[in-house]
């Protein structure tokens, strides 16, 4: 068994540096993603099924799809900004 | 009636505005504005009533009731605990008093959000009446998340302005990052002690020798309520948020949520870590904290001319007054701190208030271009000048009260230093109110346009703020009777008599963990002590309280009268406006820089608790 | 503060503070032990109440309070976040623009995995008390199903189905039956959120009193509330025309 | 061990304190901020191990004399991920706000509050 | 130890070890394609891992596991193109 919680714990402790390093938000949302999976994974493997599926539920899908609605509604904003440039004067 | 009736009263307290809220959720846009206003403001008075009968009841004793049943046998149980001794059934019925007044104010207000701004003010309310009731650390986490989630989403409420929404992001990251740290403290003790009830805990400590694990966990659990409560460096995040929420969110800030940390952080401490933790460790950490945190908050208050951040920073400095006193950790400092912050709160929310009126009918709260502009509201001129003068300490306001008994305790702990600073503080922060008044509505002064620049770059002012209601032509009554009532309030804690005993004996249970433990775990409940002191108006207290508020007038006339000192006097004050100008940059709005500061905070508190000695 | 600055003080409290959690750390029991009180008693806890599922009774019966609040918690952000992405006064809504084509196999496979999601979404929500699983989860599962009409469909499948004030409603009263049910409890036994529902044979079905009502409601809530949350994000996304940046001061 | 697997937990809490540090977006700093959460459901969940035991869920497999994983700290990480789902989608909400009224998602860009 | 915990290490260390590397580089494509191995590998391994305890009330999770992983996918084709679909 502890094979297996090393390994898990040293899995989310790599990917949960890798989401914190990620500048760029939507790299950043999809390693999330994968560091959401590894916390499921651990949580498992420390006979925690509950807790599993709460996070699978809003690690998985919920929590990444508002980040990337965000980062999209972002980039519109930008886009029409840089479009519109000309004639915004103050 | 008796006490098991107004035990399950408590719970009610939480979940009679939670279905409230849902009921205006469901609703959703059918329901008129004026039916919400009345839904809102009956449902917090229907709370303050029940609150008004957990307070009457728990003067004989503490009300305890456990949820779902749970009773503990033999002194333990797997249930939650609601307690009420009558410092938290009082500090209740202020939360519920202060959403009174603030939903009465913003009777009629926002018209066009649908029930957002009532529904979240009430499970506003159920947060923190959830935290202050509850006996157990985990449910006082969950609690004051809630109230969190509500304050966030009600600072950015006013979505048309800029700056209210970056407020209200700063205060959710630093405020949730605080408390995911205080989590870290909770699982680490939990781990050690296998309990998460205060009662429980307090007494698995009191077997066990304080070690290492005892004081981070101590340390690492009070930072969230430090954060709520804005203690330096902790507090950045503070003014940010009350400059941009509306002003009756702002009256629930600093009239209550912000000393709700300070409850919290010493429920904690005394219920919990009171027998185990040397009690000079704690003086030697929270009294300078204290004093750093209102002599900052006080500084930063007078160089503010955005009438809503003076305000947030006047409301530090008291935290810091507060901070100093209950860190006395006697029952006659704690007194005197309940006394002082129940006026404060009051006094604090109509000034928050009276600032809002202004916002209504002039579009901004720029002390500086503001000159002139309330000439000729004379009502609203003496109301200001009444509240100005309580914040400074001008007796026979409550604030003054506490102030005294507060000094006192100070000075008889072996802190001699305590009055100057108080009387320092409360003449900053009601000169600095003061010198806006007689800006604003006396007219004082040079006008902005001959007195150089209006502002400078670096800083908020209160120009861009935005309207939070349409244009008033006439303030509504009911905003009056708002702030009427809240300063009747800040002046009845003074001149009621019996209040000070009410409040003493209200300190003797709070700092009495065994009574705490013996109540919850066993349901005996052995009556409080009776008092060694009386809180009382003492000579001494009211000179101090004249001089402050003298000293506060001057500061107010000096600054009015020479905005533009020469350059002679510029250059001997040279070195400490550089230095506050160093302060102020150090608030620079940066998310990031308030998340630093809270680590450093954690390690520097650690520090105090554990390595420095200090004879109290 | 320069960014240097503020890394500096970063680093220093940052190592304070791993100094302080290393301290605690070694002072705790060792990872893996048998030492757990509350354990010793929420499990003869839970079996006394006949649920299979022990964190179901810590979460529902033993500390339903904290549920309770974790419920308003969710309501909370869900009306905060759509006080927050409510249209403001300068921008409208318009239709979404058509989507681009799909893989059709993509759109075949969504629509098949969709019922099967919301079955199991359905089965989590039930089976919470004897099994893992329980309101919460299963409401997430539901709402995400619910999306697989957007990511597999069109935008246009999604909103045609989804009544938002229904859904605001669905939330409203799962939350509000929580606390109803809690009240109950309060008046017939005279404790907040008392499990006051016969609680049946152990690992049955209906077993465990009121935790599977509760996990029902939790689920209603859920699954409604995360609907109404991803709305409000999906019409920023994509249906709100921008209505371009406020300048400092301007408008009103 | 203890050092391990706590540590872990208490390296995900500084790294995503970290991470809300130097962030130069504030969506960064949110997703920052639920990295540093997750770190306390580490913690609470290794704090509830125990060695060669089952999870907290009786059925046909496992009776209730057997040995089992500390529930109470599982119930208190799920109202943990809750408050962090929740947070997360307001303070995303609230950095969407952010971006509309002041163009930029910069925390070294945004001068609203200062002083 | 039993052959199936066996099985669960190696899933472990030789198949989410690469998805995690292939999962935090590069740009958010090369990314999607560790998440989507990251994903299978991890069902894989919890359908495994409940055979090792004997405990098949476990697997709802990889079940559910298999269903959200290929909604997660579906978020990021459709929202990761290189200008947001219709716009």
């Amino acid at each position: 068994m502890t094979p297996l919680i090393v390994m898990s714990l040293a899995l989310v402790a790599v990917l949960g540096t890798a989401v914190v390093l990620t500048n760029e938000p939507e790299r950043q949302a999809v390693t999330l993603s994968l560091f959401g999976l590894s916390l499921t994974v651990l949580f498992v493997v420390l006979q925690g099924p509950d807790v599993a599926l709460s996070q699978l539920g809003v690690g998985a899908a919920v929590v990444p799809l508002m980040v990337m609605l965000a980062i999209r509604r972002m980039r519109r904003d930008q886009e029409r900004e840089a479009d519109g440039r000309g004639e915004a004067g103050e | 009636m008796t006490s098991g009736t107004a035990a399950h009263l408590m719970p009610l307290a939480i979940a009679v505005p939670v279905l409230v809220a849902c009921l205006m959720v469901a609703a959703g846009s059918r329901l008129p504005h004026h039916v919400l206003d009345l839904l809102g403001v009956a449902t917090s008075l229907t709370v303050c009533a029940l609150a008004a009968v957990v307070l009457t009841r728990s003067a004989d004793g503490r009300v305890v009731t456990w949820n779902g049943d749970w009773r503990p046998k033999r002194g333990v149980s797997v249930g939650i605990p609601l307690v009420a001794d009558s410092l938290s059934a009082g500090t209740a019925l202020l939360i519920a008093g202060l959403m009174s007044c603030a939903l009465l104010y913003s009777w009629r207000y926002y018209s066009p959000v649908r029930g957002y701004y009532h529904a979240l003010m009430l499970l506003f309310l159920a947060g923190m009446e959830g935290f202050v009731l509850s006996g157990d650390l985990f449910d006082m986490f969950v609690f004051f998340e809630l109230m969190g989630i509500a304050a966030y989403a009600l600072t950015g409420l006013k979505i048309e302005d800029p700056t209210a929404v970056q407020g209200g992001l700063n205060f959710g990251i630093v405020n949730s990052l605080g408390a995911y740290f205080s989590l870290a403290g909770i699982g680490v003790l939990y781990a050690r002690h296998g309990q998460l009830g205060l009662a429980p805990l307090g007494q698995r400590l009191t077997e066990h020798r304080a070690d290492a694990l005892t004081v981070v966990a101590l340390v690492v659990i009070v930072t969230c309520f430090l954060v709520k409560a804005a203690v330096v460096p902790f507090h950045f995040w503070l003014p940010d948020a009350h400059a941009v929420a509306p002003a009756p969110v702002c009256v629930l800030f600093s009239g209550v949520m912000v000393e709700l940390g300070l409850y919290g952080a010493f429920r904690v401490f005394w219920t919990v870590f009171g027998s185990a933790v040397p009690h000079d460790d704690i003086r030697g950490a929270f009294l300078p904290a204290g004093v750093l945190t209102a002599v900052v908050g006080a500084l930063m208050c007078f160089a503010q001319s955005h009438l809503k951040r003076m305000l947030a920073y006047s409301t530090i400095a008291h935290v810091g007054l507060f901070t100093t006193g209950l860190a006395t950790l006697t029952p006659e400092g704690t007194a005197g701190v309940a006394l002082y912050a129940a006026a404060h709160a009051g006094v604090k929310s109509a000034l928050f208030l009276l600032v809002g009126v202004i916002l209504a009918r002039h579009g901004h709260v720029d002390e500086l271009k503001l000159h002139g502009c309330g000439r000729d509201a004379r009502f609203v001129s003496w109301l200001y000048f009444a509240a100005g003068a309580a914040l400074a300490g001008l007796p026979p306001f409550g604030t003054a009260l506490g102030k005294s008994v507060t000094e006192e305790a100070l000075t008889r702990a072996g802190h001699p230093w305590g009055p100057a600073v108080f009387v320092a503080v409360s003449a900053l922060t009601g000169g600095a109110v003061l010198r806006a008044g007689f800006r604003i509505y006396l007219g004082a002064g040079p006008a902005p346009d001959a007195g150089g620049p209006v502002a400078i770059a670096a800083q908020t002012t209160g120009i861009e703020e935005h309207r939070e209601t349409e244009q008033l032509s006439r303030t509504p009554r009911t905003m009056y009777a708002a702030v009427l009532l809240l300063l009747a309030g800040g002046l009845a804690v003074g001149v009621l008599p019996g209040a000070g005993r009410a409040f003493d004996h209200a300190a003797e249970g709070f700092t009495d963990p065994r009574g705490y433990a013996a109540a919850v775990l066993f349901g005996t409940a052995p009556a409080v002590g009776s008092p060694h002191h009386e809180s009382t108006w003492t000579a001494q207290g009211v000179v101090l309280g004249c001089v402050s508020t003298a000293a506060a007038v001057l500061l107010a006339a000096a600054a009015v009268r020479a905005p533009r000192a020469p350059d002679a006097r510029r250059a001997r004050l040279r070195p400490f406006l550089r230095s506050l100008a160093a302060v102020r940059a150090l608030h620079s709005g940066h998310v990031g820089d308030y998340a630093a500061w809270l680590l450093f905070g954690m390690t520097a508190l650690a520090a105090l608790v554990g390595v420095l000695p200090v004879d109290g | 503060m320069s960014s240097r600055g503020r890394l500096a003080l970063f680093l220093l409290g940052a190592a304070g503070v791993a100094v302080l959690f290393a301290t605690a750390f070694l002072g705790m029991p060792a990872f893996g032990s048998e030492d757990h009180p509350y354990r010793d008693l929420a499990v003869p806890a839970a079996v006394r109440h006949a649920t299979a599922n022990v964190v179901s009774s810590v979460n529902f019966d033993q500390r339903g309070i904290d549920t309770f609040g974790e419920e308003t918690i969710v309501l909370g952000s869900v009306i905060g976040v759509a006080a927050l992405l409510r249209p403001a006064q300068r921008e409208s809504e318009q239709r979404p623009p058509p989507d681009r084509h799909r893989l059709e196999s993509t759109t075949l496979l969504g629509y098949v995995l969709l019922p099967v999601t919301l079955v199991v979404g359905l089965d989590v929500v039930a089976h919470g008390h004897v099994s893992p699983g329980g309101g919460f989860q299963g409401g997430v599962i539901l709402a995400t199903g619910f999306h697989l009409l957007y990511l597999a469909g069109s935008y246009q499948a999604l909103a045609r189905l989804r009544p938002v004030e229904i859904f605001d409603r669905g939330e409203a009263l799962g939350a509000g039956l929580f606390g109803v049910l809690g009240a109950a409890g309060l008046a017939a036994t005279g404790a907040f959120l008392a499990n006051v529902i016969p609680t049946g044979s152990f690992g049955q079905l209906f077993s465990g009193g009121t935790v599977p009502v509760l996990n029902v409601l939790v689920g209603l809530e859920v699954s409604c509330g995360a609907v109404v949350l991803l709305t409000h994000f999906f019409t920023e996304a994509i249906t709100l025309s921008v209505g371009g940046r406020r300048e400092r001061g301007g408008g009103t | 061990m203890n050092l391990y697997a706590y540590g872990v937990a208490g390296w995900l809490l500084l790294v995503g304190a970290f991470g809300v540090v130097r962030s130069a977006n504030l969506v960064h700093a949110v997703v920052s901020l639920s990295v540093a959460q997750s770190g306390t459901y580490v913690l609470l969940l290794c704090v509830g191990y125990q060695r060669a035991a089952g999870a907290p869920v009786f059925g046909s497999t496992l009776r209730p004399s057997t040995r089992v994983t500390d529930p109470v700290v599982q119930a208190m990480t799920l109202t943990d991920i809750v408050v962090s789902a929740t947070v997360t989608a307001l303070l995303l909400a609230t950095a969407v706000q952010v971006h509309k009224q002041q163009g930029t998602v910069d925390p070294n860009r945004l001068s609203a509050l200062k002083g | 130890m039993n052959a199936w915990l066996w099985c669960a290490n190696v899933l472990l260390a030789g198949g989410l070890g690469p998805a995690a590397w292939l999962g935090m580089r590069g740009d958010p494509v090369r990314r999607l394609v560790g998440l989507e191995l990251g994903g299978v590998v991890a069902t894989l391994l919890l359908l495994v891992f409940p055979q090792a305890l004997g405990q098949p009330s476990y697997l709802i999770v990889p079940l559910v596991m298999a269903l959200l992983t290929f909604v997660g996918t579906l978020v990021f084709t459709r929202l990761l193109a290189p200008r947001p679909a219709g716009t």
